[in-house]
């Protein structure tokens, strides 16, 4: 779905039905979550997912800068998503495009819903997103770690916000696009929700579904998401008893 | 899309719009599902390669293609470029600035982009000139004039008129000039809800009181394109998948109604 | 008098005396102008002037922004002139230039000649001129289009602000240059005036002129001026009885 | 140009000029129509192919002249490049800062540049190398020293005696050094009004007091090449035509005493 | 490096700190010339052509290579292209904040720079593939993840640990994978100064105390590189002899411990 | 040192063992220093040493802004360096870049040693260096003058700042390197200390050196900045007499 474009002689699904790294087409990469690997911030987590590898750091809530960004009613909650300048195939410049201030607002958002931001009038809660590798659905492991940041911060939220991508690719719906999959597939759908209830809190989708691809990959994502859900819940709870967990190791 | 200036819509206002969509119908009298009117007048500049002009109700788009000739991206040497920009324009709204895209203006830029993209609006193959070296770069450049909600249907549409009209200055460098070629028909409808209703092609009004926002880009063949859901609130997954049937349904209408004769 | 310079061998006035677009030496392009055509602007204006198509929204008086910009003697008067990106051949990329910063400065010090600024101590007048096509003559176009704008909004002035432009080509004064006479021809003055007493708020030159050329440019002008005012007046009270004009059709 | 620190010049000194003015004598004693003592260094930055420290009064700037090679632009491939671009360095007023042109040394800019260019100081078809490939191009930057008045004709008068002792670096390219070629001598005169009465070469404090700028540049045919008209004050028509002939006379003055032997 | 979040470090804390130096010992119970834990573990990130996650007590950096092709610059045809670029990610520190690199991170990315440069770390002709025309950019790009003092030793130690690991892509060019040559190993070592007391590595703690810093580079023959002189305090002739005989130590020791097996 | 790298084959020790520009090892370039050469700077100073032509104006102390800029207990000294874009070989474009904003950082530590900041509370002292004509060793030619010109300006100051080069080029240790010394030589150290105790406040070096060798650039520093010292204080002294100075000339 990038500039990359779709080369339809590249085969992603071999003979057996299974994906170029042998998974299955609702399938998850692995996962691993680990829970206040910074020292500075007031919560953070780290997520490996695939190749991904994804800091989040949460400062706040604190005073809202400027004064004139201050809402009186709740705090604001800002995600800025960021990636290292290596953890592309060609080096990203420093500093923030188009792609990631898009990014960082429906990230924000969907932070936000999670949020019970009415009881930080006139706060900040800003959530750092640093992808140090990327590796093809970035956006919804940085939220995923993002909620673990948040609620390892101690703010109070409604429920975590747990995402995961569907999509499809030779004319397959799948779970979780790997890189070639989604540089080579027809559609991408980045979805979120608040397990609790299964609100969406974010959803995007570029490519070409019919109602029914999107209906199955939904079910797709809706079991994938519990499964994730479980994840986040093990790394906090584990964050008690262990203070500072050794990460990345 | 922008809140309203003072941050507060009158509480009066508010409850009025509320209580008018419990007994089933909106505060400007339409259905839930129903559009305000469309108008679309291609070829407003013709010093551009494409034009149109769009209102939906009070909101105001020109949209504008310019085709230029250039180098391919180093990884896509058998394909064209094509690049979407909206300008929020400061006469349009009091609360706007002049200056760089915000992350308001990026955010139509992309879904916009994305509609036209992948719903293979051009075929990016179709803009080559020389493989690996010279292309036709397409630029959509998106003016908003006046904000009545509903930008993101608005710049969708003013994009494809802009495109459907739109012709390659061949002549300018030694070829003919010719129609761009155009394929399919991307439609985008965007809904608000406000409380637990859902409407489609939202006033300003109705955009400062919701609290969740999602866009459905929908092609002829009823397939979905490109999908955007914004805003603090949520959805259920039966709203999103209302959402996408009444797109598709909507998108058609639109085509037929206003597209065809583009 | 722009990078394209001067091609000598072009020739912009025909064996009859007459001009590419077929006018005579004194003779304006067509003019249009309609009041109130943006809803969410206290004031604006369309003008269709030869191939030009500008729009102005005013906004104000209203408090300036930041606070040291405040004059605590009167209103501040914020001009921008902006082109559309494809108002003009070679697309143009969004965002003030050299040229359009001169240009913005001007209007700006042109239309305060004409507000009576001092009855709105601490507040600005934001006059947004946006040209949707360029034909030459943009500035001038956008200036007497700006006043009238103003005027719609109800903001009180000592009189309009009227312009054209006179200039040289093919060795002949001409009135109201098109684009190929501003690009091949040999000057260009763009000049506005308060109307009621002729007082010059409004002039730049470049070029090559004898005294004698200015002072006949300068006649031409006197003369298009009144007309134009008429047209601004006319302009205005339609607007009192058609109050959302519909435009460019 | 600058206004007055805190916005305010006192009114005493107001007064006391405008009375001076009401006897027919500027504040520091010269007729209207007087310059300041003018002096002009060439070469003062021997790194540079051409310079020029100049003064007018305490008003000081010093133009730099920079020849190198590069590519034409695609619409002019038989022409070389010139840029010009004024600097209001903080070092020469209180409230100046560092950072980007704004719109005051933008404005100054090109003015200067206009005059140079429209008085055909140089003629853009010397600088051609190969057609369409290589062409010199001429940077101007003037840097604005110490501020008292009249930058626009400081800046001026840098910028033409720079060009006037300029020489081409050819050698480190293969060619020969060689003098640049350079035709007429533009001259701009700026103006001042201060109540009704009009005033050359104006000082800060008259800067300060006034309502209306112009600036009139012209050749030694005594052709006008380029005007500007600046501030929120009017001009009469015959004030402008009083301009324009007092500026072909100072500028007369100018070349003959200063710029001959340059 | 950042100061005091409040600007001020508590009293009691000072005056534990430099009640401890006058002991003969610091706060967190260091010799003055002894370094914190260091951890370095290189190819953290694959995805890039070499990469080190590097640690000093509780500062953690993150350093990684891409070396890509490009165009030498027209000065050197001959010679290769490094640059060093330090961020410090907003994660780090509460203080710090997104946007382009400021002067503080833009003084460490230099004095790094300098120090892998000068070392000789790798030697610019053996980047050329085509003189003139084609040769290797190797980009050292280091975040800054947590920050708790010394950030300059730690942002070097990754430099030369990411360098020294760093393969360059040429299959995907049309040649072989080869590791990058390296030759010399540039360590710094960074000293700050409390009171009359000199200590190296500093904490945090210390750093917002300290009046001067300064960073020695040294190379395993012994030669000192780079050093550079901070903050608006003074050392005496003496106190900057001794820094450079302890970092040439100290390094020495870091080299032998820490980049041996690298 | 710089990105022109080291030329062996070029001799920059002729067999006299003099330098290419005839001066011995230890032999200091021309340095003029003038005083109160602007009309507006509330100090400022003008040195030319070798081929460099530095200009420095200081404003201040006056009230630190943005205020979130002031320190309660002491001036904020902002020393800036800056190059005319016509002060070097190939033009340099308007505008701080990293070396620039690097310089100017050292250079207002370096002040702010010698300032007696405590005196100014919230204040800021503004410290413009404009290098118009460069020639190797500016940013210590322009901290040198900038001591002057914030002597010029009456801020109460310990003692002046006063800064040399020393480097090494052909293998020889040299004093005050020249454009070709610092371009293609072996080391450089931009120097500078409070001349009255000693006392260093600023350094920096690049290249390859043995410990012997910097201890011999030390000794051929010091005694050179003696030297330098005396021609601040003559050049103070002289303004009081000679009180706005001709430049030069």
């Amino acid at each position: 779905m990038t500039l990359l474009g779709t080369a339809s002689d590249i085969k992603l699904i071999n003979d057996d039905g299974l994906r170029l790294d042998g998974r299955g087409f609702d399938e998850l990469r692995p996962i691993k979550i680990e829970v206040n690997v910074l020292n500075r911030a007031d919560g953070s987590a780290y997520i490996e997912w695939g190749g991904n590898k994804i800091l989040v750091g949460v400062y706040g809530p604190r005073e809202a800068y400027p004064k004139h960004s201050q809402n009186i009613n709740k705090a604001f909650v800002r995600a800025r998503y960021s990636m290292a300048a290596f953890s592309v195939d060609e080096r990203k410049r420093p500093g923030p495009d188009r792609r990631s201030i898009e990014i960082s607002k429906v990230v924000s958002e969907a932070l936000e819903s999670a949020i019970i931001v009415e009881q930080f009038p006139r706060a900040e809660i800003d959530v750092f997103i640093e992808v140090l590798q990327a590796d093809a659905g970035t956006r919804i492991a940085g939220l995923t770690a993002s909620s673990v940041a948040v609620a390892a911060a101690g703010i109070p939220m409604r429920d975590l916000v747990v995402g995961c991508t569907a999509g499809k690719a030779d004319g397959q719906v799948l779970l979780d696009l790997s890189k070639e999959e989604d540089n080579f597939g027809q559609a991408d759908i980045p979805f979120a929700i608040l397990p609790k209830t299964g609100e969406v809190v974010l959803m995007q989708m570029d490519g070409d579904l019919t109602v029914e691809e999107m209906s199955k990959a939904h079910s797709m994502l809706d079991k994938a998401l519990k499964h994730i859900y479980n994840l986040q819940r093990e790394a906090l709870s584990k964050s008690f008893t262990d203070v500072v967990a050794q990460w990345g190791e | 899309m922008p809140r309203d200036e003072l941050g507060i819509l009158s509480e009066i206002k508010k409850n009025f719009i509320l209580r008018k969509l419990s007994d089933g119908v909106r505060g400007d009298g339409r259905k839930f599902d129903e559009f305000r009117e469309i108008s679309i007048q291609t070829n407003y500049v013709p010093r551009a390669a494409g034009s149109a002009m769009v209102t939906i109700g009070k909101t105001r788009i020109l949209a504008g293609v310019k085709i230029e000739i250039g180098e391919p991206f180093p990884d896509t040497p058998n394909q064209g470029v094509l690049t979407t920009n909206v300008e929020l324009l400061p006469i349009s709204f009091p609360t706007f600035e002049s200056g760089p895209p915000n992350e308001v203006s990026i955010e139509i830029s992309r879904v916009v982009d994305r509609g036209i993209r992948e719903g293979k609006t051009i075929e990016l193959k179709d803009l080559v000139i020389e493989e690996g070296k010279k292309v036709w770069i397409v630029f959509i450049d998106i003016d908003v004039l006046d904000v009545d909600g509903n930008i993101f249907d608005a710049c969708n549409l003013g994009a494809v008129a802009a495109l459907r009209t739109a012709v390659i200055p061949g002549e300018a460098h030694g070829f003919k000039d010719a129609k761009l070629p155009v394929n399919n028909t991307p439609v985008s409808v965007t809904f608000a809800k406000l409380g637990d209703w859902i409407v489609a092609d939202p006033t300003i009004e109705e955009e400062q009181m919701s609290s969740a926002r999602v866009t459905v880009t929908t092609t002829e063949d009823g397939h979905i394109r490109a999908m955007q859901k914004g805003l603090s609130g949520t959805f259920t997954w039966k709203e999103i998948e209302d959402a996408i049937n009444t797109s598709i349904r909507l998108g058609k209408e639109i085509r037929e109604k206003y597209l065809q004769g583009v």
